[in-house]
């Protein structure tokens, strides 16, 4: 009995079995729900840090179950997955510990918790996925349990954000099932190899080859919010702050922009992406996205949707790191993966705290707020000034190796760009931090509730500090050990290059 | 002559295939059926007879003879269902969901 | 005699074909059933002629006896109440009379 | 003129419907014709066991025997459309108030017995010459109705619940011995060729009893009044 | 021990018991639910042996009365009769349950011994090697599926079970008047000696196409399907997942057989595209529909319009030579029979509990009955075709040979229609989260009832996990290879 080939499998299901039991439970079972969903959060990450540790002692570890005749269902921990699964599951621990302090008393609770969790297992599924069908499924997995939680309120505008998700996502899907599917009539094969699997494939197929990747990263494209298929993600932000926080600033979007990671260096592989002269467009719409998102961010009112704008234009660093080819830049753009993750889950954090607390929504109600709850904007700050890309935060070692990775790629344009973007970031961020500390306090708060002693209740307060310490943190001890940085030059020398 | 019968037997068919589509009253289209029926029996019959007239073949008959039976129930299930249609919509027609 | 024979097959499937054509399209069903049973005795003469006995005498029983008996009955309900909703509606002409 | 337009559409596609179905029809016609006048079919293999099928009658015995799985399931069918009527309408069974017609009582008096008489003997000629089980039965339902029209309820002579064991007498029967052949003999329907004739005999008793019921019945089921609910 | 119990003949009590049990159903009214209940558990073990013995020594075969083919009539039984069977069975118990609660004390006793006739006709079908049986038994199954039809006592379910009548009826007599030709064309009934002795004659492609009309206006291809809608949606809620599920499929299943025996080796490939054509229409049109309609079960009776398209599609794509296709064939039909029955289970719990099906306020129903609604859920996620589920597989096999064939229309038709399939599942499942009060007039629902469903919904799903065990059992007996081994 060789656990290696099992313990893929336990991550799986040590979320999947808990939001099972949390269905069943009866409403008002409060304390049980939670015991429920810590255990298995903290079974989950567990079983990630030991297979972190057994890789990297060489260990492997693969699940294979089969799923068509000669088509199997493969979940393997590579250094790759492990970034992405550890990046899930810890930021879920916190954002369960969130959600709880934010949905007190709310209705539906059980619902809320279960496809919360599901929508982690899909998650660890996607990152664990061995091949592109084990990871279809998972993605697909993930638009089905992420629809309830947009729609949790249960109000028309609700209804009709999740009618737009599930248009663009259902959409996106079919595409990706039809390239999947094409790929495999031409391959006979779909496990994610690193440096691609097509080399065999004949020159007669370059149309079919062109069209595939068009279709994989359309698809992908929708869930990591590519310009033009980005039109979903702004409207989901009517779910409550612990799913915006989770899903739309990582998880949901994240899948999206991994597949297309695993799509050009462990599907196509990315010299033969670049041959047949695929990387530069799609660093073209990248780079189109990234000014786009931050253009719109300066214009939104409503925080929540400045911020959703704002991942936007992030989460195509990772694409447009991924799309110049060359070894450093695939490090800026893997390791903002986690970058962005931190700092933009901090930020939804403490919109959520604001809203809750004192019902901002809007920016032009955040006057004075720094005094009202110094930690909170302390946190917010911090994830602000990430994203800008202001040394030593997180943002700054990403956005620092793309450049470099430019340069050496020789592709000056993108300087341009980062510059670009970044002013624009200073643009739409430096106003609320301004408003925030330096103008008078307004004598009252829109809609304020006294949540405890401290500016907000513990629950909702000390998850956005740990993440804003993270995001100080991964910039700091960049160059250290364990760091984010460097597990990811070790997966660019294990696997792209 | 063989065939006579049989094409007589097409030719029931074919007329009682017509009346079923044609007409809207039910009681006519269960006729047209029955004939349709007899038409069919009346092909499996007749060709059983090319064999020679003395000795025709058993098999046919019996199928016939089963045959009749199964019409005969669809009939009176039928008959059964039209009047209730009748009874329901004061007509024996089909009763169109469309022009309520 | 070969072609008496002939012709006797000859004349019974075009009267067959003749009734049937009759019965489904007469305007008026009781003659229509009736003329359905005329037909069903003819299939069993033709069955006869086609050294199909057994056939035959099923026919002759099931095919025309029976459901002849069956449609006949279903005509009688039919007629019934195909007539139900005009009373129903004088004895509500009637009703009001009585009131005044 | 509206109303013209719709005839004349109407007239059209008739016309249509006519030209097609007869193209269908000739077409038909010629492929029978390219039949040829020699046939294969199953008459000399049927022949050649009909000693064997414990009848003389090759009929009696394709329906009895050669292929009495159909004849099973033609049971079933009779008795399905039965239960089919029976759930569309209530079908009382009890005694028939309206008054008799006096014309068709004193024939039916006469008719039944000899109605009865008919088809036994149907019944037992079938075994060696035309006749058997269907043609018998029918002729007994014949009598049944004739029994009914007259105003008569024959059906009161068996209550409730021994009417539904005649009706699935035949259906039941043939369900056992097909058991009770699979355990004998470990095929299904295959009669020892000692007792055959007489399986068959008793087979095709039963069944003119149970189809000549269900056929009155059905008949009833249409003649009869709906049950009046409380 | 276990040798023993699987040489037992189990393919003919599979057709003896339900006739039994209707039998004492019928004549024993007040424990027919019991007797019901019963059967069908015996009928599901019964086709459990039968795998079990059919895996270990391959096809079965059984001639009838030890007379054998052509004069009597054989029994045959391979991988694709046993799926077929297996899939009555399953959806056979779990209807079977759910009618348990569903039918009133006085219609119950009614419903029993038509239903388990049903049951014991579908089984003989799919077991018979016969064509001439295969007519018996298709009448038997439509005879008894109008009535229950009509157990739905409405004006429109009294018109639509008519018109059912009529549509059967006529489809018996062309499919007849197709074996009269081979019989007199070729001398046999029995499906191997057809296929042995069939040549391409005027006389087989006169047969072929008054059988294949038969048979296609019984499975409401269309444009056959006019008789459908109004049928599957105007009866009780157990009867639709029966019509839906299991007698649709049993006319497509003699078609698939007679092609793949009789008709398919002869024929030059014209025909299976029009056939194809014709469900690619239906699956677009079927859609569509589904998606105008304002209440449930037309919407699920159309969404049968669509998914018979479907069949049909993967049908004309495998004849062309796309071997990969009979998989989808075979996992659409099974798929679809488990997740349509659940659909049709749950839009009856619905009228039973809110005593309406209009799907603008199914939100005031859909917030009480949450494993109803999951249920609908799990059964539309296959339907779909969206992971993992059988629909999934089902999909993917289509798409598969679709593509190998580079029939790019039937690709752009797939595609086009899982959207519209999806918008008309999630526009009834859109209405399960809007919040909103319990409906003023509801009455509580059996457990079991809601279970039957979401087990059922469950299954469909689940097949996706299997399709590689299942489909080499499809495979014994080379069901699928056009000139390999026949009945």
């Amino acid at each position: 009995m060789n656990w290696d080939t099992l313990i893929p499998f336990f991550v799986i299901m040590s979320s999947f079995l808990p939001a099972l039991m949390i269905f069943a439970l009866a409403e008002e079972r409060r304390g049980l729900r939670i015991t429920l969903n810590l255990i298995g959060v903290f079974v989950t990450l567990a079983l990630v840090v030991f297979m972190f540790i057994g890789v990297y002692q060489g260990h492997h570890y693969e699940t294979r179950l089969s799923l068509l005749p000669d088509l199997d269902m493969v979940l393997r921990a590579g250094p790759l997955a492990l970034l992405f699964a550890a990046l899930s599951s810890v930021l879920w621990l916190l954002t369960t510990v969130y959600a709880i302090g934010y949905l007190e008393g709310s209705p539906h609770r059980s619902r809320f918790f279960g496809f919360f969790s599901l929508c982690i297992t899909a998650t660890i599924g996607v990152s664990f996925s061995g091949n592109l069908i084990t990871f279809l499924i998972f993605y697909e997995m993930l638009t089905l349990v992420a629809y309830p939680l947009i729609v949790h309120r249960g109000t028309e505008e609700a209804r009709l954000a999740g009618q737009t998700y599930l248009l663009y996502t259902i959409f996106g899907g079919t595409l990706l099932l039809l390239g999947t599917v094409w790929l495999y009539t031409l391959t006979g094969t779909l496990e994610f190899t690193p440096r691609g699997f097509i080399d065999d494939v004949g020159e007669e197929h370059y149309f079919a080859l062109v069209s595939i990747f068009i279709l994989l990263i359309a698809g992908f494209g929708v869930k990591a919010a590519l310009v033009p298929l980005h039109g979903w993600l702004p409207r989901a932000m009517i779910a409550p702050a612990p799913v915006s926080a989770l899903l739309h600033a990582v998880a949901v979007v994240k899948a999206g922009a991994f597949g297309i990671v695993r799509v050009i260096y462990e599907v196509f592989g990315v010299e033969k992406a670049a041959l047949l002269g695929l990387t530069q467009p799609l660093a073209v719409l990248a780079a189109i996205t990234i000014i786009y998102g931050s253009v719109m961010a300066l214009f939104q009112d409503d925080l929540k949707r400045r911020l959703a704008y704002s991942t936007v234009s992030q989460v195509s660093y990772i694409i447009l790191g991924v799309a110049i080819v060359g070894p450093i830049a695939t490090i800026g753009g893997v390791v903002h993966l986690v970058h962005q993750g931190v700092m933009k889950i901090t930020l939804f954090f403490c919109a959520g705290n604001l809203a809750e607390t004192l019902g901002i929504h809007k920016i032009s109600e955040m006057n004075g707020v720094g005094r009202r709850m110094p930690l909170t904007m302390t946190a917010f700050t911090i994830g602000a000034l990430g994203m800008i890309g202001i040394p030593p935060i997180a943002g700054f070692v990403s956005k620092w190796y793309l450049g470099l990775g430019a340069l050496e790629a020789d592709q000056e344009w993108v300087i341009l760009i980062l510059i670009g973007s970044s002013l624009l970031n200073a643009g739409y961020f430096l106003p609320i931090l301004y408003r925030a500390w330096f103008l008078p306090t307004p004598d009252k708060w829109p809609d304020e509730h006294d949540l405890g002693p401290n500016e907000t209740s513990l629950m909702l307060l000390i998850p956005p500090l740990i993440t804003a310490l993270l995001a100080l943190g991964f910039g700091l001890l960049a160059a250290s050990p364990y760091s984010p940085l460097e597990w990811v030059k070790l997966i660019s020398r294990r696997e792209f290059y | 002559m063989l065939f006579m019968y049989a094409l007589t037997g097409v030719g029931l068919f074919f007329i009682g295939l017509y009346t079923l589509i044609i007409h809207v009253n039910l009681l006519r289209k269960i006729l047209a059926l029955n004939i349709m029926g007899c038409g069919v029996f009346l092909v499996l019959i007749s060709l059983a007879m090319r064999s020679g007239y003395s000795s025709p073949d058993p098999v046919p008959h019996a199928m016939v003879i089963t045959g009749i039976v199964v019409t005969v129930s669809a009939t009176a299930l039928a008959l059964v269902l039209m009047l209730k249609v009748l009874e329901m919509t004061g007509k024996a027609e089909l009763y169109d969901e469309e022009e309520v | 005699m070969e072609i008496v024979t002939h012709l006797f097959d000859g004349l019974l499937c075009i009267v067959l074909l003749l009734v049937a054509w009759q019965s489904l399209t007469s305007s008026d069903l009781f003659r229509a059933i009736v003329l359905f049973i005329a037909f069903g005795l003819l299939m069993a003469l033709v069955w006869g002629r086609l050294n199909a006995l057994d056939v035959a005498m099923a026919e002759a029983a099931i095919g025309a006896g029976l459901t002849g008996a069956l449609l006949l009955a279903a005509l009688a309900k039919y007629q019934t109440l195909s007539s139900i909703d005009k009373t129903d509606s004088d004895n509500i002409v009637d009703k009001r009379q009585k009131n005044q | 003129m509206i109303v013209d337009k719709k005839k004349g559409i109407k007239r059209m596609t008739r016309l249509l419907l006519i030209v097609l179905l007869s193209l269908l029809a000739a077409a038909l016609g010629y492929v029978i014709l390219t039949l040829p006048k020699s046939a294969v079919n199953l008459q000399e293999l049927v022949a050649h066991n009909v000693a064997t099928s414990g009848v003389s009658n090759p009929v009696t015995a394709v329906l009895l025997n050669f292929r009495a799985y159909d004849t099973f399931l033609e049971m079933v069918v009779l008795l399905v459309a039965m239960l089919g009527v029976w759930s569309i309408k209530e079908v009382p069974i009890e005694p028939i108030t309206d008054i008799r017609n006096p014309v068709l009582d004193t024939l039916s008096g006469l008719l039944v017995p000899f109605l009865i008489l008919f088809s036994a003997y149907l019944l037992w000629v079938g075994a060696h010459a035309p006749g058997g089980a269907f043609q018998a039965g029918s002729v007994l339902g014949a009598a049944l109705v004739l029994l009914l029209l007259s105003g008569r309820q024959p059906f009161l002579a068996f209550q409730g619940l021994y009417l539904h064991f005649t009706l699935v007498a035949s259906t039941a029967l043939f369900t056992s011995i097909a058991l009770f052949t699979l355990l004998v003999t470990g095929e299904l329907l295959k009669y020892p060729l000692a007792q055959a004739d007489t399986i068959i005999f008793i087979l095709e008793s039963i069944a003119t009893i149970s189809i000549g019921l269900t056929l009155a019945l059905l008949f009833f089921g249409i003649y009869a009044k709906q049950k009046e609910k409380q | 021990m276990m040798q023993f119990v699987i040489t037992l003949p189990w393919a003919i009590l599979l057709i003896l018991f339900p006739l039994t049990g209707a039998i004492i159903s019928f004549l024993w009214p007040t424990q027919s639910n019991k007797v019901g209940l019963v059967t069908v558990s015996f009928v599901l073990i019964s086709v459990t042996f039968l795998a079990f013995s059919i895996i270990e020594h391959g096809v079965y075969h059984h001639a009838i009365g030890g007379w054998g083919s052509p004069l009597g009539i054989d029994l045959y039984a391979d991988g694709l009769s046993l799926l077929m069977l297996l899939m009555t069975a399953l959806v056979g118990l779990g209807v079977s349950v759910y009618a348990t609660g569903y039918f009133s004390a006085e219609q119950s006793p009614r419903f029993w011994p038509l239903w388990l006739f049903v049951i014991a006709a579908l089984n003989a079908l799919f077991l018979s090697a016969d064509i001439f049986n295969y007519y018996v038994t298709l009448e038997l199954i439509g005879l008894a599926a109008v009535s229950l039809t009509a157990f739905g006592k409405s004006r429109e379910a009294y018109s639509a079970a008519m018109r059912y009548l009529l549509a059967t009826l006529l489809g018996s007599l062309l499919y007849l008047l197709g074996v009269v030709l081979l019989y007199h064309g070729f001398g046999s009934v029995d499906i191997a000696t057809l296929s042995e002795r069939c040549e391409s004659t005027p006389i087989l492609w006169a047969a072929l196409t008054l059988i294949s009309a038969g048979l296609l206006l019984k499975t409401a291809l269309f444009p056959l399907h006019f008789w459908l809608p109004s049928a599957h949606a105007s009866a009780p809620a157990p009867v639709s997942a029966i019509l839906s599920a299991l007698i649709v499929k049993s006319s497509f299943y003699i078609f698939l057989r007679l092609w793949l025996t009789i008709f398919g080796p002869l024929s030059e490939g014209a025909v299976e595209n029009m056939f194809g054509l014709l469900g690619a229409i239906a699956v677009l049109w079927g859609s569509f529909q589904a998606l105008r309609q304002t209440r449930l079960k037309l919407l699920i009776a159309y969404s049968t319009v669509a998914q018979i398209g479907y069949l049909f599609l993967a049908f004309s794509l495998a004849m062309s030579g796309a071997v990969v296709a009979w998989n989808a064939v075979v996992y659409l039909a099974f798929t679809h029979a488990l997740a349509k029955s659940a659909m049709f289970l749950v839009s009856g719990n619905i009228l039973y509990f809110g005593g309406h099906d209009r799907i603008m306020n199914l939100d005031r129903i859909a917030q009480h009955l949450p494993i109803t609604t999951t249920a609908f859920a799990l059964a539309g996620v296959s339907i779909i075709g969206l992971p993992p589920s059988g629909g999934f597989i089902g999909k993917w096999f289509l798409l598969e040979a679709a593509l190998v064939q580079e029939q790019w229309g039937f690709v752009a038709i797939l595609l086009i229609g899982s959207l519209l399939t999806a918008a008309y599942i999630f526009k009834v499942v859109s209405h399960a989260f809007t919040q909103s009060s319990l409906p003023h007039d509801s009455r509580p629902i059996p457990a079991h009832m809601e279970w039957a469903a979401l087990l059922l919904a469950f299954a469909a799903i689940l097949l996706g996990f299997f399709s590689s065990s299942i489909l080499s059992v499809v495979g014994i007996g080379y069901p699928f290879e056009l000139n390999g081994v026949k009945p």
